[in-house]
């Protein structure tokens, strides 16, 4: 009918508008994850001669069996529990500091944003450096200022330490993030909320209790959400700075997936790890998006 | 028998501004203050330090006759109903009023019950799980009142907590507000730029402006004596109409006609003559004074017209007059107006001139 | 009760009566900002250090922290931007950068508008996808992206960046510049229309001259992404004259035998980090803007 | 008339490029050959490229410009243990019908063996190396002890060496997770009589008692104090620093090292000799093979030139020249007794005698698979998150299960 | 001889909202409309569709009886001034009035001319280089203003244009509105939910409520002869006091007091008596009818008290009544209501009952 000529002619102008984009997003996301998805039923490797040969559920027989592919999952798990804890822990402090008025809180927060913003691949080596055995200025630190180690202790070198040095390079990089997602969802609390709270005769540590918590979980969530998938990606950071050593101790998928591919010439079991490790992801996800919207609606958005 | 007030109260932000000059005020048991004035003028920030959230630059505030200037807001037992409302979004209706008196440590058996007693006044019983998200604005607005209720505070404070809602509920929740408040005693100090809540609301009405407390008085007084050309022109709606006159002897020359100035006070070289669009009326035969106008703009207002006129003599100077709708005129119009109901000022302070036995 | 006589103060006469506890939470304020400061500096300022020691200041024991006149050399980056002709690099990120910024708010604004106001058919389910698409490890891309790289033979050239470069920083546009465009008021449109502007003139005329604060915060979002990525640049670029900052600086290399050149890596390291550092404080305001408007209200 | 020729197509046309990637260090090391090459070849230039100086990172970056397609490499200047895999992967021209028996006769069997995959054969060796057995002979002489033949006399002196205060640390090698682990491994499982895995038959000997003594050597060097702790984390480079800062007695490292630490700026110049790596009683030692060699990028434009390069580069002239300023190990036997080698290098002939003990590491397209399986599991045996045991049988385990899919 | 009209219009976003349901207007060249109507009751929808922003689910929109539906808001030649005045930011006045004009391929001359046309009305001749950020509201609305007026189009659209401005500021610019439009002739339709507005400015009123036009009159009609309950509750301030009483005969029943039903309808068994506040008044002597009551509510508005009476003999029923503020009264309070000032509505269907001679 006549009548919708004019939301008709805008629809198409949408769509006009909308292709070029999703063509891309088609191209680089839709091709690869489902390219994936069909490889990891085919062996592809130097003993086929780099031919794709069916072979059915093979991949993920090895892949069970693969005590490298569950040592990075381990590892891939560990590291990203722990730095999101931190995360969280640093980044609320940090959100909560950079929410209160004081002079000179504009540079404080635009120097907080600097370790977020800079090249990991680069801060790796600057934390391979910090950490370096002999010479590192951390080992000179705890070593002569805290005196809290008598032997330099080898950072990199140790599987646990490299592990933790790892976390705490992530950490430094990732907390600033958190801590800005954090401000904003505290800056859109009204201060009338402490206000009233507080004549009514809490406490600070009551409100936060009692206000931001609940007010900030969705925040809250979706910043462990998008943290929880960059550290499960995490590449840049690991290969540069420890290389997945000492002993696969700071191995974590990306990086097996990566020298499977790159290395060993072994596509088939690479595309394997992609769809289990994209798998993973995408149920965790879910679960988190369903605690969201929980959140959301608990914290009385609509 | 609680009281509040506060002492030559000043709040200083920066040198230009200072929302609050130096505020002296009381409020007894049983009395009803409004703070109106025009938006800026420093009714909230009087309110909060009073309430403790802002801290005075100088001054004192007193409740009960305690210096309480240096106590936390909890420390008050005073109760603020925000003009947001400040509902705590992810409570419902029951945990929002609550949660005042689950801070003092009260069992919840009290509590329930001075909820419910709140609620008899309130009427929320069937809401009391609702989150405010799903409530209309004039529950929202009678859940906070609720919460300031329940902890039986020894003040009121309320800072315009009408203007979120549209004019036809405003009306109704205005009358309850009255009546909640006619039944219990603790002062009550409420901030409102409407005229109208101030009025109607009102045992006492602060006018503030630029800070500073213009009058305070009865509401009638306010109307009906404004103590300077500001609270004047602030209060009643349509606006009074104020012109400033020259004077030859004792009368005041308004276009072609003379207005005799009350004898009481030596004739200024000029005057403001402030007289209400409600107070001005169709001269019927030996009225005194008269005004001769022409009609330019007729605003019908239902139960009456707003008649807008510039008078012969000086076109310049335009009178607006209430006029019943039942009543009829044509273009040229002559206008009086009763001697008792002028209001006079000084050119120059603005003030009021004395009165009749003043 | 009395009515007041106006008289004007000086401002500061007393000081404003200080409650209980409020002293303390200012120090606690202070500590903390200086302890944000030092956790967020550090790293970068020792890389600093490093940058301008001779090697014997650097590898000295015990340690020296700031390098005295005799420590203290530009050595390192004459090395790089001489020897390993670190300005290629650099131009190489920069062109990558600026072209997958610059194609991406192209073709994510028009989107993010279109998904934003012009009530497209199933766009819940487009935003859903793009939703999830941003938390993407992009490690699970490359696989599938080498096989494209190989088969169209996007091998060694600026494209095989610009791409997927641009295609990750798409959800980001969009999400940002749709709650952008929420938040523009709808009468504005609407007039705009009143006066005879066409969907794509309005566009172009009105919404994004009004949306540049946005577009300059998405941009730079972009750009930082793009400067920084690591894992595509080091696969899909052999060519040593093409290589980005980051795979440049981790594959430096000592000239000297076997040993690795930590002052130049330093040196590495700032010279890549300083244009970053310069845009936080330039825009700061601006990347958490976008970085909010991104996730959060995504 | 030939020169004229090839004088006159030099002029008719511009010079090609033939690049190939090589590690910093050597970069500037070859600059002598290349040129020499060039002036003596105007038609072709050589661009060599600068690359890290971890082989595997090397490695990676040829991997992968041939895996894009569009490779900016017309050689691969390539380590010993790539081959299998870039020929299996077919990166790689088969060279056999451009050399002869004849030609190969001079160089070293190990050198030629390993480029010999699948009946093609597709490197021609350029300099050899092999890993020895560096000793401080002021020190032994003046704690008065013979240079060790076995392992358990590797660590006895050591830890006479350390008790006397003479030296800080016993012994020093390559403990980080990388290629230079397996190559060390190597020697001290052949030095135990042990096999890693049968190139023909794909049978794995981690797990047999060999190779697990050999790892409980290594365990043992670090547990008792006569290696550094941070020898877990050691590249060539620490370990050659710590030697040369007169910090240890005993290092395991390629030739390379020799000229270094008797530069006269070292503070041990002339104080060091060097050896076979030592070996269990009963068996002989073993040198890992290592060095560097020629092949040629299939998808090259210009194989003639690219084959021209190799030819010089291999040839007997230019590795002396290479040698002698270097002090690399030649690939050809006749220059271990070269004369003039000899003059400035009087240990060749020992060196011979090492590079004639040399072992291959498994030449097989999964090398680098299997090779980082073994270093994952070393690296956590003598980093301690292992036994030598758990760690040898799972590494045989996965190693099998890469040929188990063949 | 411009003239814009809508014929059954109706806009069905899902089955339970429908802001829109069957109407038809018609507005002639000179005459001015407002819809009036509570919040959400389709105002803004109607005018949107008459934009040509909004299509109608049915229904067609006319132009000079041309059926312009299916055309681009572009196309229309219409003008509209939005609640939120919609300049466009980076451009200054000028350019934000100049913007249609260029599109429509205007010269600059003509443009400049319209332009200086449209400010010796509005007198915004030294603003014109300013951005909007820097204006006043009041400023920003003339601005609007300006940029409809310059169009010279068939049709002016307001919706709300006040709405943003403070109390003072809005009965100003509602009188220069009013004088403006009256300069011109083609047809204004007028959206608002302050019914002083509507009264103010119209010729014509449209009552809207739940999507359908409960009543298309003139101001004075409406308020005087509310077609129905809603109409009478919706138009004029205080609101009228509507009761519900069951009829004896031809006397309907108010507390202890009857008062006569018009004799004209056949007596129902109940009926919704309509009374302003401002119609009822204390009883003097003789006057018929008479209702006492008691006294529980005073509000002072300054000119007039609204006093609550809670009717004897019903209690649950009050009257709200505005007495002059000179007059004085006790507790117990007789008053009456003069019979032609009365409405009669039916109980089931809310629609008013005939009037005399109708
Ligand atoms: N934290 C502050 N810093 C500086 N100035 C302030 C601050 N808070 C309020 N002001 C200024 O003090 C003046 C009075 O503010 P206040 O909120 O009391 O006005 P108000 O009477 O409540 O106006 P409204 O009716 O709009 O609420 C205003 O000019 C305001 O700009
Ligand atoms: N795009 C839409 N989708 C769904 N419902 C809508 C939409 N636009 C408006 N509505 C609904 O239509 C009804 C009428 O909206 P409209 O804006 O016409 O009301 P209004 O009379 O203008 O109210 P107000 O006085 O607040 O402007 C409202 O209930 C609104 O929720
Ligand atoms: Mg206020
Ligand atoms: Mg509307």
């Amino acid at each position: 009918m006549t009548q919708d000529t004019i939301r008709a002619r805008e629809q198409r102008t949408g769509w006009l508008l909308v292709l070029p984009a999703i063509l891309v997003l088609l191209l680089v996301y839709a091709y690869p994850i489902g390219r994936a998805f069909v490889l990891s039923f085919f062996t592809e490797n130097l003993s086929t001669n780099l031919e794709a040969v069916p072979t059915g559920f093979s991949n993920y027989v090895r892949m069970v069996l693969d005590g490298r592919f569950w040592s990075s999952i381990w590892n891939t798990t560990i590291f990203t529990a722990v730095s999101l804890c931190l995360e969280l822990v640093l980044g609320m402090a940090i959100a909560l500091v950079l929410d209160q008025a004081f002079r000179g809180r504009g540079l404080v927060r635009t120097v907080a944003i600097i370790p977020w913003a800079l090249p990991t691949a680069l801060i790796a080596l600057a934390w391979r450096w910090i950490f370096n055995g002999e010479f590192g200025v951390w080992n000179d630190m705890l070593l002569n200022w805290f005196h809290l180690i008598e032997q330099p202790v080898n950072w990199l070198g140790d599987p646990t330490w490299a592990m933790v040095s790892a976390i705490a390079a992530d950490v430094w990089k990732t907390t600033s993030f958190v801590a800005i997602l954090l401000l904003a969802g505290l800056q859109a609390i009204p201060q009338e909320l402490y206000e009233a709270h507080e004549v009514d005769g809490a406490s600070p540590l009551q409100s936060f209790r009692h206000i931001t918590l609940p007010l900030l979980m969705p925040q809250i969530i979706i910043a462990m959400l998008f943290r929880f998938a960059q550290a499960f990606g995490i590449f840049d950071l690991l290969i540069v700075m420890t290389g997945g050593g000492p002993g696969g101790a700071t191995e974590m998928v990306s990086l097996y997936i990566y020298d499977t591919v790159m290395r060993y010439l072994d596509f088939g079991y690479g595309a394997a790890l992609v769809v289990v490790t994209f798998l993973i992801l995408i149920g965790v996800v879910a679960i988190a998006g369903f605690f969201l919207t929980r959140a959301r609606t608990a914290s009385g958005e609509l | 028998m609680s009281n509040v007030a506060v002492k030559n109260l000043n709040k200083t932000y920066t040198a230009k501004v200072v929302p609050v000059r130096d505020t002296s005020l009381r409020v007894e048991e049983g009395e009803f203050l409004t703070l109106v004035g025009p938006s800026g003028c420093g009714k909230s920030t009087t309110l909060r330090i009073i309430a403790g959230l802002e801290q005075p630059t100088r001054g004192q505030v007193l409740i009960n006759d305690k210096d309480v200037t240096a106590l936390r807001p909890g420390d008050r037992n005073i109760a603020m109903v925000f003009q947001s409302y400040a509902l705590y979004p992810h409570m419902n209706v029951y945990e929002n009023m609550a949660s005042g008196l689950k801070l003092k440590g009260m069992g919840d058996v009290e509590i329930r019950d001075r909820i419910k007693d709140a609620n008899d006044v309130l009427g929320l019983d069937d809401l009391l799980d609702r989150k405010p998200a799903n409530l209309s604005g004039g529950q929202r607005q009678r859940v906070a009142l609720g919460r300031a209720l329940v902890r039986r505070p020894d003040v009121f404070l309320l800072d315009e907590p009408l203007s979120n809602l549209d004019a036809l509920l405003r009306e109704q929740v205005r009358a309850d507000l009255k009546q909640i408040f006619e039944r219990q005693s603790a002062p009550v100090i409420y901030v409102t730029h409407d005229q109208t809540e101030a009025m109607t609301l009102s045992t006492k009405v602060a006018v503030l402006h630029k800070g500073d407390v213009q009058q305070l008085d009865s509401p009638e007084r306010i109307y009906t004596r404004p103590a300077n050309k500001f609270v004047a022109s602030f209060i009643g709606s349509p606006q009074m109409n104020l012109l400033t006159l020259p004077c030859e002897g004792n009368q005041a020359v308004l276009g072609s006609s003379r207005i005799t100035l009350p004898d009481r006070f030596v004739p200024p070289p000029e005057v403001v003559l402030g007289v209400r669009p409600e107070h001005i009326r169709i001269a019927s035969p030996g009225d005194q004074p008269l005004v001769k106008g022409t009609v330019f703009l007729v605003e019908n207002l239902g139960m009456s017209y707003l008649v807008s006129v510039h008078v012969d003599g000086s076109e310049d100077t335009t009178l607006r007059v209430l006029l019943p709708s039942d009543q009829t005129w044509d273009q040229q119009i002559t206008l009086t107006m009763s001697p008792e109901k002028l209001h006079w000022f000084n050119v120059q302070t603005e003030e009021r001139l004395p009165d009749h036995g003043a | 009760m009395t009515s007041t006589t106006p008289q004007s103060s000086p401002a500061s006469s007393t000081p404003s009566p200080t409650r209980p506890g409020w002293l303390s939470k200012q120090l606690i304020l202070a500590i903390g900002a200086v302890l944000i400061i030092i956790f967020s500096l550090a790293p970068v300022m020792w890389e600093l250090l490093t940058s301008i020691k001779t090697n014997e200041a650097i590898t000295s024991d015990p340690l020296v922290y700031f390098p005295s006149w005799s420590q203290y050399t530009l050595q390192h980056y004459w090395e790089l931007l001489v020897q390993n002709r670190f300005y290629i690099y650099i131009f190489n990120s920069a062109l990558v950068a600026v072209t997958s910024t610059v194609l991406c708010l192209c073709i994510g604004s028009p989107a993010a508008y279109a998904l934003t106001r012009l009530h497209l058919p199933g766009e819940r389910i487009i935003l859903g996808v793009v939703l999830v698409v941003t938390l993407f490890p992009y490690i699970l891309l490359f696989l599938g992206l080498l096989e494209i790289v190989r088969a169209v033979g996007l091998a060694n050239n600026y494209l095989a960046l610009i791409i997927p470069y641009t295609a990750i920083n798409l959800p980001l546009t969009i999400l940002v510049m749709r709650s952008f465009f929420q938040q523009m008021p709808r009468d504005l449109e609407d007039s705009a229309k009143i006066d005879g502007y066409s969907t794509l003139g309005m566009l172009v005329k009105i919404i994004l001259p009004l949306t540049l604060p946005a577009l300059v915060t998405t941009g730079i979002l972009a750009f930082i992404f793009a400067w920084n990525e690591y894992i595509f640049a080091l696969t899909f670029i052999t060519r040593e004259s093409m290589k980005t900052i980051p795979v440049a600086a981790a594959q430096l290399a000592g000239t000297t035998l076997f040993d690795i050149p930590y002052g130049p890596l330093a040196a590495a390291t700032i010279i890549g980090t300083l244009p970053l550092i310069l845009l936080v404080l330039f825009f700061q305001r601006k990347i958490v803007q976008g970085l909010t408007a991104g996730s959060v209200k995504g | 008339v030939f020169t004229v020729l090839i004088g006159f197509v030099a002029l008719s046309q511009q010079p090609v490029t033939i690049s190939f990637l090589v590690r910093a260090v050597e970069a500037d090391q070859l600059q002598v050959l290349v040129d020499q090459f060039e002036s003596e070849n105007p038609d072709i230039r050589l661009d060599i490229v600068r690359g890290p100086n971890a082989a595997d990172s090397v490695e990676d970056l040829y991997t992968a410009s041939f895996l894009l397609g569009d490779s900016p490499y017309d050689l691969v200047y390539s380590d010993i243990v790539w081959i299998p895999k870039f020929a299996a992967a077919g990166w790689l021209m088969d060279l056999s019908d451009r050399v002869s028996e004849t030609d190969l006769d001079d160089f070293l069997d190990a050198d030629v063996e390993a480029g010999q995959v699948q009946g093609g054969f597709y490197r021609m060796p350029f300099r050899s190396d092999v890993g020895m057995l560096y000793y401080r002979t002021d020190l032994l002489n003046e704690a008065g002890l013979e240079p060790p033949e076995t392992f358990s006399d590797l660590i006895e002196a050591a830890r006479t060496l350390q008790d006397q205060d003479l030296v800080e640390w016993g012994y020093v090698w390559q403990g980080l997770q990388y290629e230079g682990l397996s190559a060390g491994f190597m020697e001290i499982l052949a030095g135990h009589g042990g096999f890693w895995i049968d190139p023909d038959t794909s049978e794995v000997g981690l797990d047999q008692p060999e190779a697990i003594e050999a790892v409980e050597f290594l365990k043992t060097v670090i547990n008792e104090q006569i290696s550094p702790p941070g020898v877990t984390n050691y590249l060539e480079e620490d370990t050659l620093r710590v030697f040369q800062n007169g910090n240890a007695a005993f290092l395991r490292n390629w030739p390379y090292v020799w000229p270094v630490v008797n530069e006269e700026s070292s503070q041990i110049s002339g104080n060091v000799a060097l050896r076979p790596m030592v070996h269990a009683p009963g068996e002989s030692s073993a040198a890992c093979q290592g060095g560097w060699g020629f092949g040629i990028a299939k998808e090259t434009a210009h194989p003639e030139e690219a084959w021209r390069v190799v030819e010089f580069f291999t040839s007997e002239d230019a590795q002396r020249t290479f040698v002698l300023e270097h002090g690399y190990v030649p690939s050809r036997r006749s220059l271990f007794t070269d004369p003039e080698i000899l003059a400035t290098y009087e240990h060749y002939d020992e060196l011979l005698e090492v590079a004639e003990t040399a072992v291959l590491r498994p030449p097989i397209g999964q090398y680098a698979q299997a090779s980082d399986i073994l270093q994952r599991y070393l690296s956590s045996a003598i980093s301690g998150q292992l036994s030598a045991e758990q760690a040898m049988e799972r590494a045989a385990g996965e190693t099998r299960r890469i040929f188990a899919r063949t």
